[in-house]
């Protein structure tokens, strides 16, 4: 499903990622990490074509993002939910707003939106704060309106960059559960994380970055 | 794959999906203008400043142009003719000069004055010295042949050949018209036309420039969002057309705005008998006729789009 | 605690650090429009538009109401005499009538036409009938004086006053002025002037809201910023201060390339012999003097800076 | 130098602090910590003043925040550095030009700022990036430039919030080391955290907000 194969990746001729290859196959969960700066964020960049690899190839569902064209871009980001390191949400929508967004944008009716995210706002237990907006939200909760948003569409793979940073033993452990639970459903999850508690919890293979 | 996902997918739910989509993009752009209301209202009274003095200086232009064809299309003719003793023979001499002159093509109407109607034309004519007019004995004047032209025909050749020919007739003894205005009214609509034009186009890329910075504003505002949409997998249209909608009804509405203000000013104007005084001068004001209102309307439709078209570009 | 420290801190380095201060004032806001080159190029063209716009119609005003000024204000007036037999007579009355019209105030010149010179007079003055006149006895025409008034005393109560004292005067048969262009070019004039002082209310209250929307488009690509600046402990001054020397700035620098701007269409204006064909109506084209470009100035640089004040100020 | 005394703060009726009491005294490292939602973000804004008590008194240097005049406000916020847990830095200004701000705004003159920014960029191991913009620094490098920020006045406060929520635990070692150096100059540290392990490293007071 995914591929990197012997990927290399630069800043204005400053090597972050060199000769990188990994596979990650449907269904799987995965953990990729490293310390802080190693390329964690640019991995998870590479997969939505945010950014593209300065050499070597990077297939996501058989696509080289080489040479994706622009049109194509939208849909592929629409079948990969990414948890951002920095949320990104919008200040000016609330939370139901923030969420109903993944599904707007693909053209789905609003009793359908307002279905799914009810649903998603319970499991991550923000239901309370739909109509808050991202501002008046704690760290915390935003990194869980974040994850509801990319799991709202249901999609086939999900990234999460730094999932639970923000977030207590106890809340991280409930983010990992909804993680897992989306696995079980046969959604492959990849969590970039530098955290080793976190590791410890999700019990699953590791893909260390610098180690390649 | 991904592609023979997209479209199964296409196929399965393309005409409820299509709607959706144009449904959301009428929500997003109501959306956006209401989450903006400051902002669209500024871009707003931009816009409609910049439509309303476009739309002066149409209704100044027309009435300028139509004041100067004005002069050019009224030109009359006096022909003065030689005074003669012979009471009989002078009757022939005129009717042969009027069947002569009728027969010039592009004339409209004749008349003579005889020296008595003569004065009388002098004196309606020439108020200002009406009073000396009045001492005066009718029959030191000469009989006068006024010609009105069809205003089609009139040019500075045209009157310049028929001049030529009249002058030449039996019993003229002086032609008089107005050449000197002629050529200069001339020349001064050409520079009108030229300069107008420039104004307008000036005006025209202005009101383009207006809206683009007015939308800029709204978009510069948005910028964080329109890239959190991109990285959720909006598309380029999903981003822009709600834009673009937001544009043209900005535009329209401030269009509508500046269109009933200027008929506000045009009717106060008119109802402080401006037009009175500035018809003593001969001067006919003249709103703007459907026509060029609707002119004027495709182009602030066309500023709105062209100005969302740049001022979003860059986005994408 | 913290007023002592800081007024501590304050005496230690005061001048040093309002040096760097102001130093830091100028720097920041010419880093602030390097930085956001294109944002403030628009700022600079808007505001050159509504400035542009604004010295057009002063100028366009200022000629229409000097047109009028003339109109009103190079009034004569003519006094027709009665004809007399006595050549001796007449002289003695002609002499007291000059004599009595001298002594009135405002009076600037007297001229006395002959019938003679009355008939040139009127050739000269009604060119459009003059080849009729030219047949015409000169005895036949009464003599004239003609009044030049002094500017400065015209006025229409003025006017009227001295109309009806030399009606009553011996040996007048008939005294015109054109009383009537003469109300209705004052009351133009009145109209000119308030419609005048709207319309530039209007412009100036535009050109404000322009720079406004101007500064506020540079500002809104910076609200994250100036929130940041306010949480790092940044005065108000310190994020005002160089928005004002940025919208000054601005408005100094488009008040200059629309003023230059003006200036060559104007000289084109006149390199295309307008202003000849026009003083052909006796309209003489006039630019703007230095007081009004001075005034034109301040509005430009008020509106700047109004402009930055009403658009920086819900930051605080 | 700290006071919360029976302090109350709520968001449209939604009480987030109870009754909250505490001291925290010159030189002092001090925790605070509860689970995500519980209200440190919202503790330490009240000390800046960015928020304002619903009841209670804060004083801060002995400055009463509910009666603080808004022109002494950027005053008290230059004797306290602030560690945001969303970083707040410039994106248009370079890691060098986002440090000098809080000299900048002080009216110091650019020699003293090179001379300062330079030695923090160096304890925070930050000097190679000193010209690259934060957009291009990976999370963990942001943290570490917004502690900078917050540590280059020398304040005699100093607050970080979640300052190692993107760290990996070598990178969070070194912050508290810088953190501790300072404190152990005079400056008074306040950390809000739910990290146990950090606060196993740092093994110093600690006010649980939950728990009063
Ligand atoms: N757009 C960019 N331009 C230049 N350099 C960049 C850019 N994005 C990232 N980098 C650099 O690439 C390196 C890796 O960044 P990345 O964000 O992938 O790290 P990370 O593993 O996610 O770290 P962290 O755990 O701190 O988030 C960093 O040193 C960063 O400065
Ligand atoms: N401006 C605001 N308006 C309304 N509610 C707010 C506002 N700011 C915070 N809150 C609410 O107050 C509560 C506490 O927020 P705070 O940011 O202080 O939590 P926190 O302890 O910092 O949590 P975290 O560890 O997740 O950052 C949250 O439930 C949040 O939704
Ligand atoms: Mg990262
Ligand atoms: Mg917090």
């Amino acid at each position: 499903m995914i591929e990197f194969v012997h990927v290399y990746k630069s800043y204005d001729k400053n090597y972050i990622l060199r000769d990188l290859t990994f596979n990650i196959y449907k269904g799987e969960f995965v953990f990729i990490t490293g310390p802080s700066g190693a390329g964690k964020t640019t991995t998870l960049k590479l997969l939505t074509a945010i950014e593209k690899p300065t050499h070597g190839v990077v297939n996501v569902f058989s696509i080289g993002i080489s040479d994706i064209k622009p049109k194509d871009i939208p849909f592929l980001r629409r079948k990969i939910g990414f948890v951002f390191q920095d949320f990104k949400l919008l200040p000016n929508r609330t939370i139901f707003q923030n969420i109903s967004l993944s599904l707007e944008i693909s053209g789905i009716s609003s009793t359908v939106i307002a279905n799914n995210v009810t649903n998603i706002l319970k499991a991550v237990e923000l239901y309370t704060k739909k109509d808050d907006y991202p501002l008046s939200l704690s760290g915390g909760e935003q990194q869980r309106v974040a994850i509801a948003r990319a799991l709202v569409l249901n999609p086939p793979v999900l990234m999460a960059d730094e999932p639970t940073g923000n977030l207590d033993d106890n809340t991280a452990g409930i983010v990992i559960d909804i993680l897992k639970s989306f696995n079980n459903k046969g959604t492959t999850v990849i969590v970039a994380t530098h955290d080793k508690s976190l590791i410890d919890l999700g019990r699953a293979r590791v893909i260390d970055i610098t180690k390649n | 794959m991904i592609k023979a996902l997209l479209t199964l997918e296409g196929h399965v739910s393309l005409i409820s999906q299509k709607i959706n989509y144009l449904n959301n993009y009428f929500k997003i752009a109501f959306l956006n203008i209401r989450s903006n209301l400051a902002g669209n209202f500024f871009a707003f009274l931009i816009m409609s400043f910049s439509f309303f003095v476009m739309l002066i200086f149409t209704l100044c232009y027309i009435n300028v142009y139509n004041y100067m064809l004005s002069f050019e299309k009224n030109n009359t003719m006096l022909i003065f003719l030689k005074d003669s003793a012979n009471y009989h023979n002078n009757n022939i001499i005129v009717n042969d000069l009027l069947k002569n002159i009728k027969k010039l093509h592009g004339v409209k109407s004749i008349k003579y004055y005889s020296y008595n109607s003569s004065l009388r034309f002098l004196i309606k004519h020439t108020p200002k010295i009406s009073p000396v007019l009045k001492t005066i004995d009718p029959r030191d004047l000469p009989p006068v042949i006024k010609i009105h032209f069809n205003p089609e025909y009139i040019s500075r050749i045209y009157l310049s050949n028929v001049y030529f020919r009249v002058k030449s007739l039996n019993g003229v003894q002086f032609v008089y018209y107005s050449r000197l205005l002629a050529d200069k009214i001339g020349e001064f609509i050409f520079f009108t036309k030229v300069i107008g034009l420039l104004i307008f186009l000036f005006l025209f890329i202005s009101s383009i420039f207006i809206s683009y910075s007015a939308i800029k504003l709204i978009i510069l505002k948005k910028q964080d969002e329109i890239e959190i949409l991109k990285l959720v997998g909006a598309t380029n249209s999903y981003i822009r057309i709600p834009m673009f909608i937001e544009g043209v009804i900005g535009a329209v509405l401030s269009f509508i705005t500046s269109i009933i203000l200027l008929f506000l000013l045009f009717k106060i104007f008119i109802y402080y008998h401006f037009n009175g005084f500035l018809s003593y001068f001969k001067i006919e004001v003249v709103f703007l006729n459907a026509f060029e209102i609707f002119v004027i309307f495709l182009i602030a439709v066309l500023s709105g789009f062209l100005g969302t078209y740049f001022s979003s570009r860059k986005f994408f």
